[in-house]
C-alpha cells in the first residue's frame, strides 16, 4: 500500500551529444536529448523500518550529465539527505503541482568514481524513510597496466562492463594479429560494479618484437605496447619518451640479439644498475647458437623520483636509453593562440592542430553549426598527436578545436576567411550615386568621371565610404559620390579592387533623373 | 678455448625444448648415461652434461630430418660446452642403460644445477675440470 | 568375425603416414620381428602384418604425445587386420633385432604385397589364415 | 639506302572500345580510339633476296580490329601477295599522294589462330620484295582443362603472355584459399606465340570439399571446379549438368565418406561400370577408421556419344548422378522475344535476362547512348546465368542486351515506357481551339461545355484527334475542337487521361477573339 506513494525517476543526457562525440570517437552530430527511466522504487517488506528499493539499476555511460528524481508523500517540514561513500551531501527537494515532496541529486559528468550505493534518507512530521539507489557507470576499459609476478607479466584493465584482455603480437593491434592465452583472472574492480581482468603470461613466451596488451569491451578498446628497446634496431634519435603517473606500475624491456650466448645486458638507472627485483632477463637460444636476450624493469607503483634515463646498456651493443616522466597530474601541451587563415575559394587547405598529451585525449572541432569528432594521429610513442579538420566546405567564420583528458583541457579558436573578387551592386537616388560590394579582403573604392570619349577620364574623391565592422555576417562595404553638375555630361564608373581581383560598374546615372 | 665463462651461457628457456622433444620420443628408446663418474662439487655436471651432449649428437645422427630438428633445439642449450673439451679415458667410464625419459630428465635437472651455479657470479673458471674422472 | 574380406582394406594412400612417421623417429630404435614365418604364399603378408601391428601397438604405449599421433596413423593402416586375430603359439616364434627404418620398410613392403592380391578382387577369404605357423 | 624506302604501320582499334566493354568485365565507356605503331621494318642484308624485316612484333589484344600497312616505292604494275600459315590471301593495295604502293591486310576480331607470320610478297617492275611481319595476340588465360596421367591429376592452360596455374581449395576461388603445388610444366602452346603450362598433382594430395584450378595472367583470371559428387551431401536436385564441346578432356570425381572400410564406389555409364582406364579410386583412412573413397571418372577426349547419365553407386550410399552433354559447338539459349516495359516515375526497375551458354560469355548492355558491360551472376553449376541493368534513370527508349560466345551471339531488345500523368498545352485559334499532351501512355480526349452557373455540363464530341507514332522522341498526341455559335455562351474544358491520371485545361476562348 505504501508502493504509490514513491516514484524514483532517472533523468540522463548522453555526454556524447553535449559534447558531441561518441566514446568510440566517431562523429555524431545530435541536439542534446534528455532521456528518462523509472526504476521503480518498492517498499522492501523484510527491512525493520520503512525502506524503499530500486527494482532498475541505474546504468548510464561515463561522463553522462544524470539527475536522481525521487518523488513521495510527504507534508510539514522536511528534511532529507543523500549519503554516497560514506559522505553526506545536502540534497536539494520542491513540491510538485501534487504537493508532493520532489527530492533529487544532480551528477554531472559521471565517472567510475561516482558508481555506488546513494542512499537518501527523509525524515518528515507523518514519516521517516530511506530510498536505495545503485548506479553502475559503463565505460570503455581503462588503459590497461603491464607489472611483472615472478618472471611472468600480467596485462590488467578494468571496466563495467567486463573488458577481454588479450596479448596481440603485430605492429598494429587488430584482430587479424596472433595472439597467445597464458592465465586469466577475474576480480572485483576497484570501482563500483566494475570487473578486474588480469591476464597473465611468462616471460619466457615474449620474445617477439612488438609485444601488445589490448581490453575491449562493448564501448571501445585500449591498447598498451610494452615498451621495448631494440638495441639490434637503428638509434631512434631523439629516444622515445615514456609519461607515467604516480602509482602506476612501469614495466619497460631491452631486447638485444648476438652472435652467441657471449655478452650481457642490462638496465641502469643514474649509472646504477637495478635491483634484483626490479630487473630480470629471459634468454632464448637462436638459429645458429645466437642468443637473444630480454631484460626487463619494473618498478610496482612510480613516483615523481622515479623520473629520469633508464639506459639499457650492452657489452656487445651501442647503449641506448629512454626517457621516463613521471607525472602527478595528465598534461595537454599546445599553443592556443588564435589563427586567422585566409584561402582562396577552392584552395586545398585543413586546419592542423599539433599537441602533446598524457593520457590519451578526447577531441571535438566547433564550427558555427556542427560539432565533428576528430580523429587523432599518434606519433610513434603515442604522446604527440596531430589532428586535421578539413570539410570546413568554404564557410567563412569562427573554428574552434577542444580537447580534454581525464587532468587536463584545452581550447585553440581559428578563423577562416575566404578570398573572393568583389561583386558591385550600384544604386543611384537623387544627387547621389552609391556602390556596394562584398568579397574579401574588404575592397577599396576609386571613382572615375569620363568623357564620351574615354579620351582621359579623371579620379574623383570622395571620403563617404563605409567599411564593414568584423562579424562575418556580412562583409558588405560601399562608398558613395555626390553628383554635381560638374559630373552631368561624363560616364561615372566606381571600381572596387582586393587582393583577390577588382571590377568596376558604369553609373547609368543620367541628368534628367527619368531612366 | 679455455673452459672459462665471463657470460652466463644457460638460456632461462632451456626447459621448454627439452619438454618439447620428449612429446616426439619413444621414451622407452636405450640411451646409456654414464653412472659411475667421480664426485665432485666444482665439476660433476659439467663431466656429465658433456658426456650427455655426445649422447644427443649420435641420436641426431639416426634421427628422422623432423625429428633431427627438435634434438638440436636441445643441443643448442649445452653447446656452450665444445669451450671444454674435456677429455676422458674412455676403459674407465661405464655406461648404464636407461631410457629416453630419464635421460632427458637427468639433462633438465644437471643444466638448472649449473644454472644455480652462475646465478650471480660474474665469471666461472670450469678449466680445472679438463679431465673427467671415474 | 571371420578374416574374410568383400571390399578393399587398404587405403591407396597408405604409404604417406609411414613416410611421415620415419620423419618424427629415433631410426636406430630397436625393434622386433619375427624372422621363421612358415613361407605360404597366402597367409604369410597376414602373418607378418598382425605380428607388426602388435608392435606398433606396443610402440604406442611407449610414444609422446604428438608422437602417438603419427603412430595411430600407420597403425590405422593395418587396422583392419583385427578382423583376423589368429593365434600363434608364441613357444615357436623367434623374434629378430632390427631397427624403426627397416620395420617401416618391411611394414610398407608386406602392404604392397597384399594391396597387388586385392587388385581386381572381389573378395578375399583368409579364414584359413587363422593358425599362425613358424 | 633501302630503308626510306619502306615503312610498316599497325593501325588496331581496342575491341572493348567498340564493343564497349574491357575484357576483365568492367564498364568502359569511350569513343572507339584507332591506335597506330611504326612497326620499324628495317632491310636484312643477311637474307639473297630483299627481305624486310619488322623490328617491333605487332602485340595486340584478343577480338581487337588490326590492320597491317606496308608502303613501299614501286612503279608499273603491280602484284602482291598476303601469305598466313601457308595459305594466299590477295592483298588489296593503292597508291599514297607520294604515288608510293600502300598495301594493307585487315583482320578484324583477331583471336589466337590468326597470330604467326604474314609474308607479303610484292612484284613490280623494279623491285621483288618480301616482307616479314610477326603477330602475338594477347588473352586471358583459355579456360583450364582438368585430365588424368596415371593417378596424378593436370590442370593445363594456355595463353599469351604465359599464365600461372594454381590448385586452390576453398568455395570461392581467392587469392586468400590454401594453395598446393605439385609439378609445373611449361611448353609451347598449339596457338603461335602462346604458353601452355600443366600443373601436376597427384590424386591422393585432392580429398578436399571444393577444388579449384585457375589459369591467370595480366588479362584476367579463368578458373575450373572439379565437378564432384558428394554421396555423403544433401541430394542436389535436378542434379548439375555437364556441358562439354567434342575433344575436349572430361574428369569428374565421386567422393564418399563412410564409417569403415567395408564400402565401394563406382562409376557407371548406361548401366555398365567405366573401364580400368577410364576410372580410378582413391582411399584415405580417416578419424576413428572411417574411409574416405574417391571414384575418378575420365576421358581423355570426349565424343558426342560419350554424352548421357553418369551414375556414381556406392554400396552404403544412395547413388547420384551427372548429367553430361557433349556438343559440337558452344551455345547460348535464350528467348529473345522484345519484351515492352511501363514502370512509373519512381517505380523500383531493372531490365533482367536469363539464359544458358557454354562457353562462358561476354554480354554487354545498350541504351540509346551508352553502353555499360554487364555483370553476370552465375547459377552453382555456372551455365545458366542471370543480368539486371538497373541504371536506366527513368529515360524512356530503347535498350538492347547483347551476349556473345565463341561460337554464337544473341541480342534481345526491351523498350521502356515512363507513365506520366498528361499535362496540357492549350492553344485557341480562328474559330478552333486545340489540346496538346504528353505522357505515357497516350491519353484519351473528352471535350466539355459548361455554362456559367455550372449546372450541367454536356460533352463534346470530335474526332479530330491526332495520336502520336510509336518513336520514342515525341509522344504528343493533341485533340482539336471546332468552335460552332452554339458554344460561344458557354465554358470549354479539354480534358486528357490515361493510367497514370487525367488533367483538364479551360479554354480562354473569348468569342471577340481579343484576348
Amino acid at each position: 500500500q505504501n508502493v504509490s506513494r514513491i516514484s524514483c525517476i532517472l533523468e540522463y543526457q548522453n555526454y556524447s551529444n553535449i559534447i558531441g562525440w561518441n566514446l568510440s570517437g566517431s562523429p555524431k552530430v545530435q541536439k542534446p536529448v534528455k532521456n528518462t527511466k523509472d526504476l521503480q522504487c518498492y517498499w522492501s517488506p523484510e527491512s525493520p523500518e520503512e525502506i524503499y528499493k530500486a527494482a532498475e539499476t541505474v546504468e548510464v555511460n561515463v561522463f553522462d550529465f544524470i539527475e536522481l528524481k525521487v518523488t513521495l508523500n510527504v507534508t510539514g517540514n522536511v528534511s532529507c539527505v543523500w549519503i554516497f561513500n560514506g559522505s553526506r551531501t545536502e540534497c536539494t527537494f520542491s513540491f510538485d503541482s501534487e504537493h508532493r515532496g520532489v527530492f533529487s541529486i544532480d551528477i554531472p559528468k559521471i565517472t567510475g568514481t561516482k558508481a555506488g550505493k546513494y542512499k537518501l534518507s527523509v525524515e518528515s512530521q507523518n514519516t521517516s524513510c530511506t530510498i536505495l539507489l545503485t548506479v553502475h557507470v559503463r565505460s570503455k576499459p581503462r588503459k590497461p597496466y603491464l607489472s611483472r609476478h615472478l618472471n611472468n607479466v600480467i596485462c590488467e584493465s578494468e571496466s563495467y562492463p567486463a573488458p577481454s584482455v588479450a596479448w596481440l603480437f603485430c605492429k598494429t593491434p587488430t584482430e587479424r594479429c596472433t595472439n597467445k592465452t597464458g592465465t586469466i583472472y577475474n576480480e572485483t574492480g576497484d570501482i563500483y560494479g566494475t570487473q578486474k581482468v588480469k591476464h597473465e603470461i611468462p616471460a619466457a613466451d615474449l620474445f617477439e618484437a612488438d609485444i601488445w596488451c589490448c581490453a575491449a569491451n562493448e564501448l571501445g578498446t585500449e591498447c598498451i605496447k610494452l615498451y621495448t628497446i631494440d638495441l639490434n634496431g637503428k638509434t631512434e634519435t631523439p629516444e622515445r619518451p615514456l609519461f607515467l603517473q604516480v602509482g602506476e606500475p612501469f614495466l619497460i624491456r631491452c631486447r638485444a640479439l648476438y652472435r652467441s650466448f657471449e655478452f650481457s645486458i642490462g638496465w641502469n638507472f643514474f649509472e646504477t644498475p637495478l635491483s634484483e627485483d626490479s630487473s630480470f632477463e629471459e634468454s632464448q637460444y637462436f638459429k645458429d647458437l645466437s642468443m637473444r636476450r630480454i631484460a626487463y624493469a619494473f618498478l610496482a607503483s612510480v613516483e615523481r623520483h622515479d623520473s629520469g634515463h633508464y639506459v639499457c646498456s650492452s657489452s656487445a651493443h651501442s647503449n641506448k636509453s629512454a626517457m621516463v616522466t613521471v607525472l602527478e597530474k595528465g598534461f595537454i601541451n599546445m599553443l592556443n593562440s588564435t589563427i586567422m587563415h585566409e584561402i582562396a575559394q577552392n584552395e586545398d587547405f585543413c586546419f592542423q592542430v599539433e599537441l602533446e598529451a598524457y593520457p590519451s585525449i578526447r577531441c571535438i572541432w566547433f564550427s558555427s553549426h556542427k560539432s565533428v569528432s576528430c580523429k587523432q594521429i599518434k606519433s610513434a610513442d603515442g604522446y604527440s598527436i596531430t589532428s586535421r579538420f578539413c570539410d570546413h566546405n568554404f564557410e567563412p567564420g569562427k573554428y574552434i578545436f577542444y580537447a580534454e583528458n581525464d587532468d587536463s583541457h584545452v581550447k585553440k579558436i581559428f578563423t577562416l576567411h575566404i578570398k573572393r573578387k568583389p561583386e558591385i551592386r550600384m544604386q543611384s537616388k537623387e544627387g547621389s550615386v552609391s556602390c556596394y560590394s562584398d568579397g574579401y579582403p574588404a575592397p577599396s573604392w576609386t571613382w572615375w568621371l569620363c568623357p564620351e570619349d574615354f579620351s582621359n577620364c579623371t579620379e574623383e574623391i570622395t571620403n563617404l565610404i563605409r567599411v564593414p565592422e568584423t562579424t562575418f555576417e556580412s562583409r558588405q562595404s560601399s562608398s558613395t559620390l555626390n553628383i554635381t553638375h560638374r559630373m552631368e555630361l561624363s560616364q561615372i564608373y566606381c571600381c572596387a579592387n582586393n587582393s583577390a581581383g577588382s571590377s568596376c560598374e558604369r553609373s547609368n546615372f543620367n541628368p534628367q533623373g527619368v531612366k | 678455448d679455455s673452459c672459462h665463462f665471463s657470460y652466463n651461457p644457460i638460456s632461462t628457456t632451456f626447459n621448454r625444448p627439452i619438454k618439447n622433444l620428449s612429446k616426439w620420443l619413444l621414451l622407452d628408446y636405450p640411451v646409456s648415461i654414464t653412472s659411475n663418474l667421480k664426485p665432485d662439487s666444482w665439476c660433476s655436471e659439467l663431466w656429465q652434461l658433456q658426456l650427455m651432449k655426445k649422447e644427443l649428437e649420435r641420436m641426431r645422427e639416426v634421427a628422422g630430418e623432423e625429428l633431427k630438428v627438435y634434438l638440436e633445439d636441445v643441443w643448442k642449450q649445452i653447446a656452450f660446452l665444445k669451450h671444454c673439451n674435456s677429455t676422458v679415458s674412455t676403459s674407465c667410464l661405464t655406461g648404464e642403460r636407461t631410457n629416453a625419459s630419464n635421460f632427458l630428465g637427468l639433462l633438465e635437472q644437471q643444466i638448472n644445477v649449473l644454472k644455480i651455479k652462475f646465478r650471480g657470479q660474474k665469471n666461472l673458471d670450469f678449466s680445472n675440470c679438463t679431465q673427467i674422472l671415474c
